[in-house]
């Protein structure tokens, strides 16, 4: 099995995603260089969490200019494996157009890093299946533009196909306002495209995907990858 | 040689939490009279083009692809030459 | 040369002739302007360096010491960490975001300059009360700088401290630490942690000396002699040019730098600190004791028609001084472009000890690097007590010990800073146990081995403002405390010294006394100083600030359990190590053996498997300590005494070594 | 009621690492002839007031306060009644 990290100038999570691919997915993970124009040998492709050219203009404006994302369009359209974007992952697959919506400054004007409660929409996708739906997973958010925005005709349409993958909730799993940490419409925190092999979500799976660390709902996604890349 | 000037705004009806709270702290500075507040931003740039058609042609182009964000940006720019 | 220019350049008339001699004619302006740079306080530390000698610096695991951009300490399992902690407190009162922004890029340049990857950064902040909407200005942009540049970096802020005093108002404390991971050999795993530590040093007669990193702009001149001139009321206008950061080419830097030191060919390094070019060359060169030429038209520029002056005394960011062996220069120039950054040789290392600046062939300045970089005078202020009455503390006019503890929670010096530390990344690299808030220091892991360790940052103005000696022997032994309630060993310390104006003789005493407590309490836990940073000119309006040394402190933990604060389940029994006293002075004593017994003790019991929560008792007193353990565990607590203290003092006296 | 547009930028000679950024991705996008590149703020706010002249210093007061920086930061703006 092998995994893909691609690494933009200023991503800054490539390691982490390096590490847990090896650990978790128990993947041959290797760095792709934003110039670098070949996908298709990998399973995976991780686009990692970080502030790529700095989170200028927009976060992820430039990145989904790098040669690089060619070959991942053709990827994604050929469904060549799965590709989970974290983060400014996340935001770079909307810049890009390979999820919809945007992700716009958070409703409180100030970066937020800390443990939030996400709850399961689907769990019948190849990054959920090994979760039970309505499931509470505890993992951490550190982002400055989480707020998560689209016209209505999106969200009906990302309902309608269940695409919400994860919504902020509360510990007891109930989604509303006050579990929004960062003004996303209707707490989404996660979402996949029509044909279920792209996810993009704002917290960080891979910053609890070990015990030491103090959490490991992270597994959650990792294993779910693993389980649905052996059949 | 033109100078351009791009001014990126919110499209209609997307929320705009950094005006909301630039209007309250006005209001609690005393600026009662401040009605609504949006915040947008504003690319000043110089172009070498062939032609003031082809300067403005380029900077549409521009704007479409990287400097608004269609899904929830919208742009005008005013163009002049030096 | 007009006194009235050698007066703005922070220079005496004696330091003047003392430049006179050394050059055997007048100093130019260029040249005057470099040594008013390299001889400011900030620089050449010369009102404090003949007491800094107190501080012990060697020690069995200490690689490093004072001296080199960080020091470097030996973690074993083949691992050596390199940490520093520097000031940037006056450019923080003129613009907030930036001044703090450009704090932390300047401290972690110094550490990976010495060849480690940074992987956590601290800072310990002091403002005015935040009844002041100018200090709430300030809290909020500093915060914010702080945030915005470690995140964009990747680096997580992992600890910290932020205290609200009056004697901070006009003169806020903005120190930033920055810890890096080095491997002492190169492992077989392929990891983000480099193996080439490399010193500050211009060696090797004819080295290409090659700038890297952001073009020159006319940002920050006068930086440095800035930072060791009081500040005034007109000071806001006269900075025109404050530093703005650029976070996204720090990061590019960081990479581009450690990838060239993996080809070997790296002879020394060094960042463009205070006073950029001037700075950093000459002290490369003194340390190697060889001369440097350079040519200024070959400098990348950002701005147009800068002059010699403007360019030697810049303080743009993001810039770094390399020297390469003779003939390696294409790996420099093949990685820094892959990385979208300057790489361009500006000049080569001589053998004449001369720090030689040309434009375009015509030398426009040419000084003795050593009388730069070494040779400032060096000063013996006059020392003398302060004459002020004891402050001692308010006795609360009968209030209910119940109200005293709710006040005392709700006070901003001790109330939770969640809304400080959530706007900092604390969790990237994946390498933090133990978050903010849940314990007394950070505990991260070391990948690959089996070795964790703590970091904390600790200093306390109003003890030594009461009793300086007592109080800088305090400022140690809290840090250490904090790391042992992690269940870490001390190891090493990094400090920066904030003070008054060093030329009011009460200011040097309260330095001398607080310098001579640390030095006592680092020779008595065993962790020794190997880098730091005195700010000195911390004064307003003539209202100096109390004296702040700020103690930063590595703590290590081999393959045992680490702990935090919070208490875990019922039953559990809770133990208070030490002695509670009644203690009038607003500063409390210290028995330093009592301590070491503390500390031992605590950390055996950690080590033995016994203990599931520990913390120390500071601000506050007990009542607050046991508040904290519970808030923290989402658990109550029921705890008797028989002392012969009384109530107040119990429960909120703040006496050390508990 | 006015209409207002502030503009704030960068005062001459302060770093804009956003500019140079944008810069060499329009470059790299293939608009060689882009030149300089600066990035500001764009502020429409409406506000009631007894004059243009009372509107006028209202907004020179609130940008001095609190739309600009001063340390860093330069203000224009447009007013026109509505």
């Amino acid at each position: 099995m092998k995994a893909a990290v691609i690494v933009f100038p200023g991503s800054n999570c490539d390691w982490d995603c390096y590490h847990t691919a090896k650990t978790s997915l128990k993947a041959k993970a290797e760095f792709v260089w934003h110039e670098e124009e070949n996908l298709n040998s990998y399973d995976v492709v991780i686009v990692p969490g970080g502030f790529s050219y700095g989170d200028y203009l927009r976060s992820g404006a430039i990145a989904r200019f790098s040669p690089v994302m060619n070959s991942l369009v053709e990827y994604v359209k050929k469904d060549k494996g799965l590709v989970i974007g974290i983060c400014n992952g996340f935001q770079i697959l909307t810049e890009a157009g390979l999820l919809p919506g945007a992700l716009q400054k958070n409703k409180y004007l100030k970066f937020l890093c800390k443990n939030v409660k996400i709850r399961v929409e689907n769990a019948r996708t190849p990054f959920t299946n090994k979760c039970k739906p309505g499931q509470v997973l505890e993992i951490p958010i550190a982002h400055f533009d989480g707020n998560y925005t689209a016209d209505k005709e999106t969200i009906e349409k990302l309902n309608r196909n269940k695409q919400v993958v994860f919504r902020y909730c509360s510990k007891s799993g109930s989604v509303s306002p006050a579990s929004n940490p960062n003004g996303s419409i209707e707490n989404i925190a996660g979402i996949c495209n029509e044909a279920r092999n792209v996810l993009g979500m704002m917290p960080h799976p891979e910053r609890v995907a070990d015990p030491i660390l103090g959490g490991e709902d992270g597994e959650y996604i990792f294993s779910s990858m693993l389980n649905s890349l052996k059949k | 040689m033109y100078l351009v000037k791009v001014f990126v705004r919110h499209k209609k009806g997307i929320l705009d939490p950094q005006g909301k709270t630039i209007k309250d702290a006005l209001h609690a500075m005393k600026y009662k009279g401040v009605g609504e507040v949006k915040i947008g931003k504003l690319i000043d740039l110089k172009i070498e083009a062939k032609s003031i058609e082809d300067a403005r042609s380029q900077v549409n182009d521009m704007c479409k692809k990287l400097l608004a964000n269609p899904v929830v940006e919208q742009y005008t720019f005013e163009i002049e030459e030096i | 040369m007009d006194p009235k220019v050698i007066e703005q350049h922070g220079l005496t008339i004696d330091e003047y002739n003392r430049i006179r001699k050394i050059l055997g004619r007048e100093p130019n302006l260029v040249e005057l302007g470099m040594y008013s740079v390299l001889w400011s306080e900030h620089c050449s530390y010369k009102s404090s360096r003949m007491y800094l000698k107190d501080f012990p610096t060697k020690g069995k695991r200490i690689l490093q010491g004072p001296g080199e951009n960080a020091g470097v300490i030996d973690i074993g399992d083949g691992y050596a960490i390199a940490m520093k902690i520097e000031s940037h407190n006056h450019p923080s009162a003129v613009e907030p975001f930036q001044g703090a922004a450009t704090g932390v890029g300047g401290i972690v340049r110094d550490v990976f300059t010495m060849g480690a990857r940074p992987i956590a950064a601290l800072n310990s902040l002091r403002f005015g009360p935040l009844s002041d909407p100018h200090n709430r200005f300030l809290f909020d942009g500093v915060v914010a700088g702080i945030s915005s540049y470690g995140n964009c970096l990747g680096l997580p802020t992992v600890a910290g401290e932020v205290y609200f005093d009056d004697c901070y108002t006009g003169n806020c404390l903005v120190n930033a630490m920055c810890v890096g991971l080095v491997r002492l050999s190169e492992g077989e795993v392929k990891s983000e942690i480099p193996s080439y530590i490399v010193k500050a040093k211009a060696e090797g007669v004819g080295n290409p000396v090659l700038y890297v990193g952001s073009s020159t702009g006319r940002d920050g001149i006068h930086g440095a002699t800035f930072a060791s001139v009081e500040l005034d009321e007109n000071s806001v206008e006269k900075r025109s040019n404050v530093q703005v950061g650029d976070p996204f080419t720090e990061k590019l830097l960081i990479e581009a730098c450690l990838e060239l030191l993996k080809t070997g060919n790296v002879v020394g390094m060094q960042d463009m600190g205070a006073a950029g070019l001037t700075s950093s060359l000459s002290e490369m060169s003194s340390k190697a004791g060889t001369g440097v030429e350079i040519e200024l038209s070959l400098v990348p520029q950002r701005e147009e028609k800068m002059t010699p002056y403007e360019i030697m005394l810049s303080e743009s960011q993001e810039r770094m001084v390399v020297i390469m062996k003779k003939g390696t220069e294409d790996d420099a120039f093949k990685i820094f472009k892959k990385w979208g950054l300057n790489a361009v040789v500006i000049g080569k290392v001589t053998d004449d000890g001369f720090f030689t600046v040309k434009e375009n062939g015509k030398t426009v300045a040419r000084v003795p690097s050593k009388s730069l970089a070494d040779d400032a005078p060096l000063y013996e202020r006059p020392v003398e007590p302060p004459l002020y009455p004891e402050i001692s503390k308010k006795a609360a006019p009968g209030k209910s010990c119940n109200a005293m503890l709710m006040e005392l929670l709700a006070d901003t010096n001790i109330a939770s800073k969640s809304w400080v530390y959530e706007q900092y990344d604390h969790m990237v690299q994946t390498n933090t146990c133990v978050l903010p808030g849940r314990a007394d220091a950070a505990v991260l892991r070391i990948k690959y081995s089996h070795k964790k360790i703590a970091l904390t940052t600790d200093g306390n103005g109003k003890y030594c403002f009461a009793d300086p000696y007592t109080g800088g022997m305090i400022a140690v032994c809290e840090a250490a405390r904090n790391l042992v309630c992690t269940g870490a060993e001390p190891a090493a310390v990094t400090d920066c010294l904030n003070f008054g104006n060093p030329e009011k003789p009460a200011v040097m005493w309260q330095f001398r006394e607080c310098v001579k407590g640390m030095s006592l309490a680092c020779r008595e836990l065993g962790t020794p100083v190997v880098s730091g940073n005195v700010s000195f000119y911390n004064e307003s309006n003539d209202t100096a600030i109390y004296p702040t040394p700020v103690v930063g402190m590595l703590g290590l933990i081999d393959n045992t359990p680490h702990m935090d604060m919070s208490f875990k389940g019922k039953d559990d029994l809770i133990v208070l190590l030490g002695r509670n006293l009644e203690e009038k002075s607003s500063c409390p004593k210290l028995d330093i053996e009592l301590e070491k017994g503390v500390q031992r003790t605590c950390l055996e019991a950690i080590r033995s498997g016994i203990v599931r929560s520990a913390h120390d008792v500071s601000e506050g007193g007990l009542a607050v300590a046991l508040s904290e353990c519970c808030i923290e565990g989402g658990v109550g607590a029921r705890v008797s005494f028989d002392e012969k203290v009384n109530n107040m003092s119990l429960l909120f006296g703040e006496s050390q070594s508990r």
